[in-house]
C-alpha cells in the first residue's frame, strides 16, 4: 500500500537519505521542550547535533499521544486528535525555520508546537480548558496558538489558514521583514475555497509562504485517491503556477532539506512552494472516529513499517549514537516530564465563569456588560452554575 | 411503530424515502462507508450503492452546488453538512443559487434540495462544533427551515423535507441526537412543514422554543406549576414557514411570550417572534416580553454550560414575565 | 469644509487615513487601475502605489482570507468587496475566522480589518447587485457594522472603523452615493461608532432608520406633519453595536416606534429593534410597533420601486402607529 | 499583445485551420435565430453546410451588442454586457453540442443563446423585463435561460454555475441520459471556489462536463496575467486529473473540434476537459464600465485584427461561397429583424405589480400571501407605483 514516492518538478536533486553523519553524538536539550537548536539559515542538512533534539521531540510528541488518548478514554480531557505518523514531517519541517517565521498550524501540529516551544504545561492548560490556558478555555483541545511564539492560533474549519497566511506573508513583506509563512494542512484541506484562494493569490503576489500539506493518505473516511484526481497533490502547484515537490514525511532529511529550500526561494522573492509531505495517520482521525469502519489493518500495518520514529532510531542507532537501552531510559523520562506536567496542570481551577463574555471585542460593549452582568445574577441565584 | 433515538429516525426517513423515490440520493463528507460521523446514514451505502450515497471531497462549496445542479436535473439530492458550524464554505450557493434558482427563473428551474446538518451546543464542540445560525437562514428568501425535537418529528418532518419542492435546511439538535427517544411510524407518514407542535397547553404564558431547547423548556414549564403558573409550550418546529398562526393564537389567550434559543440573541430568530407579537398581538400583551438565549458571544468550549439557555433559566423568566404584568 | 458626495467622503476618509498610517491598506478587485467601479478608490493607486493598493484576483476568499492574516500580523487592511450581493464567497473568512479570532486566541490575535461594501437596492441592480443583508452581520458576535448615510458620516464613520480594533462589516448605501451631497471636515475627524444620530426631534413616535432609508423616512417625517404627527426620526448608523439608550430613551418619550429598512422583513434587523423595545419599553409603548421593509422576496428588478420602502409608505406608518393607539 | 496560442496536453493533433470546404454554398435558415443544422454526432468538423448558419448567427450576435448598446446609452434598457469579440468561441462551441446538452451560462453568453434557438423577442423580453419575459422581470438584462432550450438562467455572481453544472452532468448520468453539461464561464472564474469545486468534482467522479472557459483576456480590469500566475487556464487541469486543452477561440473551426472531442470523451465515461478559449473582449466589460481607464487603445486595435466575424468572412469569401455586397445584405436583414423584434417587445406591457411575491416557493406561504395582500392595497391606494 506504500505510496510511491517521487520528487517533482522545481527541485532537482533527489531526496535520498543523506551519508550517516559522523563525529557527533545525541545532545538532549534537559527541559521537556528541547529549544530550536539554531543551525545556519542556509543550511539544508540537518545539523549532526540536532538530529538528537529532533528524535526527543518526535518521541515527546508520540508520549503525548499516548497520553491524552488515555485520558480523553477517562474522561479527563474532551477530544484530542492524534499526531502519530507524522512526526518526522513536523518536527523536522519546523525545524528548518526560523523563531520568526510565522506558522499557521490546524488542528493536528502538536509536533511543530513542540519545536516552537510550546511546553507542555501549556499544552495541557488548553487541553483542560483551565485557567491558566492562553485561550481561556474557549476552543477544544487542539486548538491554540502562542503569539510570542509565532503560531497562530489554529480553528476547526479546514483549510482557512492557507490563505491567512499568504496575507501575513505580504504584511511581513510590506514590513520588510525577512521572514516566511507556513500553513500546514492536510490533504483534505486542498479541497478548500481557501487553498483555491491561498495559491492563486500565493502565486499572483509572489508571497514568501511555504504551502505546507501533509497528506497522510485520509481525510477523515475519504481516501487520497478519491479527494481529487490530481496525480500528486505537488501537481496542484501548476494551477497557480506554484512550483510543487512531493517529499516522503517519514524522513527527517528530506523534509527538512524541502523547506529550507523554500523558505530560501521565498525568501529570495522567487516566490511560495507547495510541500507535498507524504505520511501515513497511524492514529484514529481523532478520538471521535473509528478508523475499523473504512480502512483495513493491513494498510495500517503496512505503514506501521515506515513509521518515522523507528526508522529515525534505526539511522541513529546505525550510526552508532544510540541503543535500545538509552532509548527505553529517554522513554521512561519523557513519560514522566508529561505526568508532571498534568499533575501541575490538572490541578488548576477552571476559567472564570464570567471570562467568556470577554474579547469579543477590544472592550465589552455596553450589551455585553449587560450580559455579562445578568450572568453574574445568575451565577449567584444559582440559576446557572460553572 | 418502534422506540428509536432521534438520530435513527433521521437514518429511517432517509431509508424511506430513498426506498419510495429512486431519484432520491444523499451526498456530502463520510456519510458512506463511515455511515456519517453521527451515524446518521449509517447502512444506507449498502442499501442503495455508492451511486447514491456519495462520499464527496472535502468541499462545502461542492456538496452544495453539486446537489442544486442535480436537483435542477429533476433529481431530489439530500446534501448533509458534518455540523452547521461548517456550511458556510457553502454559504454562497445556498443564498445566492439555492435559495433564487425558483425565483430569478420566474418558476422555470425548482430546485429540490434538502441540507441536513447536526446543529447546536452541549457536545462540548466549542466554537466550531456547536452554532445555531438558523437565523441566516431563516432570514434568507426562499428557503425553509425546518427543526424538529422528537423522533417522530425528525421522521416525518424529514420526509416532508426530502418530498417538499422548495429547498430546505433541515437542523438536526445534535446535543438530544441519542437522548431523546420515541416512536416513529413505518412507511412514508410525514408531518406537515408550516405548523407549530403545541407540547403543552398553559393559560398564563406562551413559551416558544424548538430544537434542542424543547427538553429543559418542557422541565421549566413543568417546574413552574409549582410558582403556581400554567405555562404553554409551543415547539416551533418549522421557523420558515412560520406557523404565525399558533404563535399568535396562543399569546392572544395567555397575553404573555417567552421565546427560547440557544443561539446568540442579538438578531436571532427569537428576535422575529417578538417583533410579530409586538405588531399583531399587542394589544393582548400584558407583559414584556422574555428571550431567553445564547449570550452575545462565539460559542464558549470550557464554560458551555452557561451559555446555553437551561430548565432554571426559562423557569425564572416565566415567572417572571407572568410577575412583570 | 467642501461640499462632496457620499462616495467622495469615502474616498477622502480612505486618504486620510492612508496618510496617516503607512499600515493602512487596501484590497479588492477593481481597485487600482480602475478605481472601484464606483470609483470610490479613485486615484488613490496613483499616490499611494501598488503595495497599498492592491488589486486582487476574483475571489472574495482570498480577498478576506487574505485582510485577516494581513491583520494578523499587525497591518490595517480596508477590504472592499465590489457589491454586498458578492460577499458569500467570503462568508466563511468572515463568521468563522475574522469575527472569532480574537475570541478563540484569548485576546491574543485582533483582527483589525474594515470590510467596505456598497450595498442596498435602488440602482436597478436585480437580485445581485441591490442586497440588504446585514442582518447576517449583526447577528454574527465580534463583528461590528456600521451604516452612514450622509457624507459627513462616511468620513466619521470610516475614519472610526480603520482605526476601531475589531472588525468592522461598512456597509456603503450605494443609492444615495451620488445623490446625497454634504461638508466633510479635513484631517482626521472621527464620528464615534456605536451612537446614533438624531435626525429631526419629534414626540409622537420614534422612527428608525439607516442608510439609503434615511431621505424617504425625513420626507416622510416632514409630510407627516400634514397629518398633526410630529415625528421623531433616528438614524442608527451603527447597527452594532447598537446605541441602545438612545433607542429606548426616544420610544420613552414617544411611546410608538415604527422601524424602516430595505431587507427583507422576516428575522432582518428591524425584528430586533422591535424586540428589544418589547422587553425594555414595553410599558412606554402605547401602540403596535410598526416595521416598514422590503418583502420577504429575493430582490426583484423591473419592479424594485415596489419592493423598497418609500416616503409615502413609511408616512402611512407613521400616522397609522399614532391612531392605533 | 497577440497571446501565443497554444496546444497543451491530451488532445494530439493541433487545431491548424482545416482546409477550406468546397462543393457547399451558405444557407441561411430565414427566420431569426439559425435553428441548429443537426451534423452527425462524431464529426469533428464543422459540416460545410453549417458554417453559413454559423456565420450569420455571430453577425446577429454582434448587431444585437449594437443594438443594446445604443439602446442603453437611450435609457430603453437598463444594462448590458456585450459579447463582441467572443462569438465564434460561443457559436462555434454551441454549435458542436446536441441539443439535449445542458448549458450553463455567464451572463455574456448571447452567441451560445441565439444557437441553443432563443428568440430575439425572448431577449428582448428579458431586456425590458416585460410581462412577456420568462423571467419574470426579475433579473438584469443578460441573465436569462430557457428551460425547454437546455439553457439554465444565468445569474451574476461568477462562477456558481461551474459545480452546478457537475451536479447536472452526474444526475444525467444517473439517469442515463447520453448527455453533457458545459459551463461557460470566463478567465476571472478560474479564481472563483465553485471553479475549484467544479473541477475537482468533475475529475473525482469523472463527470460527463465540459468546462468552456472563454479566456479574454480581462476580469473587468485585471489583466490575464495578474489573475493566476498559471501559465495557461488549461494547465488548471492538472490540479484536478482533468485534461487541458487551450484553442484559438477566434477560429469557429478549432473551437467546435474542441468541444466535439470533449463532447465525445466525456460520453465515453472518460470525464471531463477543460477548454481554454482563447478571445478578447474587444467592448466594455458592460455598460457600467469604462476600458480606457485601465488597456490601451493599441491592445484593442491588435486583437481586432484577429475579429472572429472578419476571420469567417474572409475564410467564406476566399472559398468563393461569399461576397462583401453579399455580406452587406445579411448585415441589413438582420438588423431589421433585430428592429421589428424590438418593436414588438417594446410596447408589451410592464411585469404585474404583484408577480414579484410568486416562485419564492411553489406555492406562496400565509405571510407571502398576506404580503401581497398589503401590496395590493398599498397600488390601490396610491402609496406604491409600479
Ligand atoms: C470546512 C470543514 N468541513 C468539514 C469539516 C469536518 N472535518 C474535520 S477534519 C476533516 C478531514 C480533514 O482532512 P485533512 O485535511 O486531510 O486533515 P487530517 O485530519 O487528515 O490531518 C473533516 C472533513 C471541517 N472541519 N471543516
Ligand atoms: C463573486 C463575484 N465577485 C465579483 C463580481 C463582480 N464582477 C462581475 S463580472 C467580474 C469579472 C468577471 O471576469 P471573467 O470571469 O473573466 O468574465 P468576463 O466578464 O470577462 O466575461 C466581476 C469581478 C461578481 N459578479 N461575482
Ligand atoms: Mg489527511
Ligand atoms: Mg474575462
Amino acid at each position: 500500500m506504500r505510496r510511491k514516492v517521487r520528487t517533482v518538478r522545481f527541485l532537482a536533486q533527489s531526496y535520498n537519505r543523506p551519508p550517516a553523519p559522523s563525529g557527533w553524538a545525541l545532545s538532549f536539550v534537559p527541559q521537556s521542550v528541547p529549544g530550536r537548536v539554531v543551525t545556519a539559515a542556509s543550511a539544508t542538512e540537518i545539523a549532526p547535533e540536532d538530529l538528537g533534539p529532533i528524535y526527543r521531540t518526535m518521541l515527546l510528541a508520540r508520549s503525548l499521544d499516548e497520553r491524552c488518548l488515555a485520558m480523553q478514554r477517562q474522561g479527563r480531557i474532551g477530544f484530542y486528535a492524534p499526531v502519530m505518523g507524522q512526526e518526522a514531517a513536523q518536527v523536522a519541517g519546523a525545524w528548518a525555520l526560523d523563531p520568526a517565521d510565522w506558522v499557521f498550524p490546524a488542528y493536528r501540529e502538536l509536533g511543530v508546537a513542540l519545536v516552537r516551544g510550546v511546553t507542555l504545561d501549556e499544552l495541557f492548560d488548553q487541553f483542560f480548558g483551565n485557567s491558566a490556558d492562553r485561550m481561556k478555555g474557549r476552543q477544544m483541545p487542539n486548538h491554540y496558538g502562542y503569539r510570542d511564539r509565532n503560531f497562530v492560533v489554529g480553528s476547526s474549519p479546514i483549510g482557512t489558514q492557507i490563505i491567512q497566511a499568504v496575507g501575513a506573508a505580504l504584511a511581513a513583506r510590506r514590513r520588510k521583514d525577512p521572514i516566511v509563512t507556513i500553513p500546514f494542512f492536510g490533504d483534505g484541506a486542498t479541497s478548500s475555497n481557501d487553498f483555491h484562494a491561498g495559491l492563486n493569490f500565493g502565486g499572483v503576489f509572489q508571497a514568501p509562504t511555504i504551502f505546507f500539506c501533509q497528506n497522510n493518505g485520509w481525510a477523515i473516511s475519504l481516501p487520497r485517491s478519491r479527494q481529487t484526481a490530481a496525480k500528486t497533490l505537488a501537481d496542484k502547484g501548476v494551477a497557480y503556477g506554484v512550483p510543487g515537490v512531493v517529499v516522503d514525511g517519514n524522513d527527517v532529511h528530506q523534509v527538512f532539506r524541502a523547506v529550507r529550500e523554500a523558505r530560501a526561494r521565498a525568501l529570495s522573492g522567487a516566490g511560495p512552494t507547495l510541500i507535498e509531505v507524504q505520511v501515513y495517520r497511524l492514529g484514529a482521525h481523532s478520538t471521535s472516529d473509528d478508523p475499523h469502519r473504512y480502512r483495513t489493518d493491513a494498510e495500517v500495518a503496512e505503514w506501521k513499517k515506515q513509521d518515522p520514529i523507528g526508522r529515525l532510531k534505526h539511522e541513529l542507532i546505525e550510526a552508532g549514537q544510540w541503543s535500545e537501552d538509552q532509548d527505553a531510559k529517554l522513554l521512561e523520562e519523557v513519560r514522566a516530564e508529561i505526568s508532571a506536567a498534568v499533575t501541575r496542570t490538572e490541578a488548576i481551577g477552571p476559567a472564570d465563569p464570567l471570562s467568556f463574555l470577554d474579547d469579543v471585542f477590544a472592550t465589552r460593549t455596553l450589551q455585553l456588560d449587560e450580559q455579562r452582568h445578568q450572568l453574574e445574577e445568575m451565577l449567584h441565584s444559582g440559576l446557572v452554575k460553572p | 411503530m418502534t422506540e428509536v433515538t432521534l438520530v435513527q429516525a433521521v437514518n429511517r426517513a432517509l431509508r424511506t424515502a430513498m426506498s419510495a423515490d429512486p431519484e432520491v440520493l444523499l451526498l456530502g463528507e463520510d456519510i458512506g462507508v463511515n455511515g456519517g460521523v453521527f451515524r446518521a446514514t449509517e447502512g444506507l451505502l449498502k442499501d442503495f450503492g455508492a451511486d447514491r450515497v456519495i462520499d464527496t471531497p472535502l468541499s462545502e462549496t461542492g456538496i452544495v452546488g453539486a446537489a442544486v445542479g442535480m436537483a435542477l436535473y429533476g433529481l431530489k439530492p439530500v446534501a448533509e453538512i458534518q455540523f452547521l458550524d461548517f456550511i458556510y464554505p457553502g454559504f454562497d450557493q445556498i443564498v445566492s443559487e439555492l435559495a433564487k434558482f425558483r425565483y430569478r427563473s420566474g418558476g422555470q428551474y425548482p430546485c429540490h434540495v434538502v441540507i441536513r446538518s447536526p446543529y447546536g451546543g452541549g457536545i462540548k464542540g466549542g466554537l466550531y462544533h456547536s452554532q445555531s445560525t438558523e437565523a441566516y437562514f431563516a432570514h434568507t428568501a426562499g428557503l425553509k427551515v425546518v427543526v424538529p425535537s422528537t423522533p417522530a418529528d425528525a421522521y416525518g418532518l424529514l420526509l416532508s423535507s426530502i418530498f417538499d419542492p422548495d429547498p430546505v435546511i433541515f437542523l438536526e439538535p445534535k446535543r438530544i441526537y441519542r437522548t431523546v427517544t420515541g416512536e416513529v411510524p413505518e412507511g412514508d407518514q410525514r408531518v406537515p412543514i408550516g405548523r407549530a407542535r403545541t407540547v403543552r397547553e398553559g393559560t398564563d404564558v406562551s413559551v416558544f422554543a424548538y430544537g434542542a431547547m424543547i427538553p429543559p423548556a418542557t422541565e421549566a414549564c413543568q417546574a413552574a406549576e409549582a410558582d403556581g403558573v400554567s405555562a404553554e409550550l409551543i415547539d416551533l418546529r418549522t421557523l420558515v414557514p412560520l406557523d404565525a398562526g399558533a404563535v399568535l393564537a396562543s399569546v392572544e389567550k395567555t397575553g404573555r411570550a417567552v421565546i427560547v434559543h440557544e443561539a446568540a440573541r442579538f438578531c436571532g430568530y427569537g428576535a422575529e417572534i417578538a417583533a410579530i407579537l409586538a405588531e399583531k398581538a399587542f394589544f393582548s400583551l400584558k407583559a414584556p416580553i422574555h428571550r431567553v438565549t445564547g449570550f452575545d458571544t462565539p460559542f464558549p468550549y470550557a464554560l458551555e454550560n452557561l451559555y446555553l439557555p437551561n430548565a432554571a433559566r426559562i423557569r425564572q423568566a416565566i415567572v417572571d414575565t407572568v410577575r412583570a404584568g
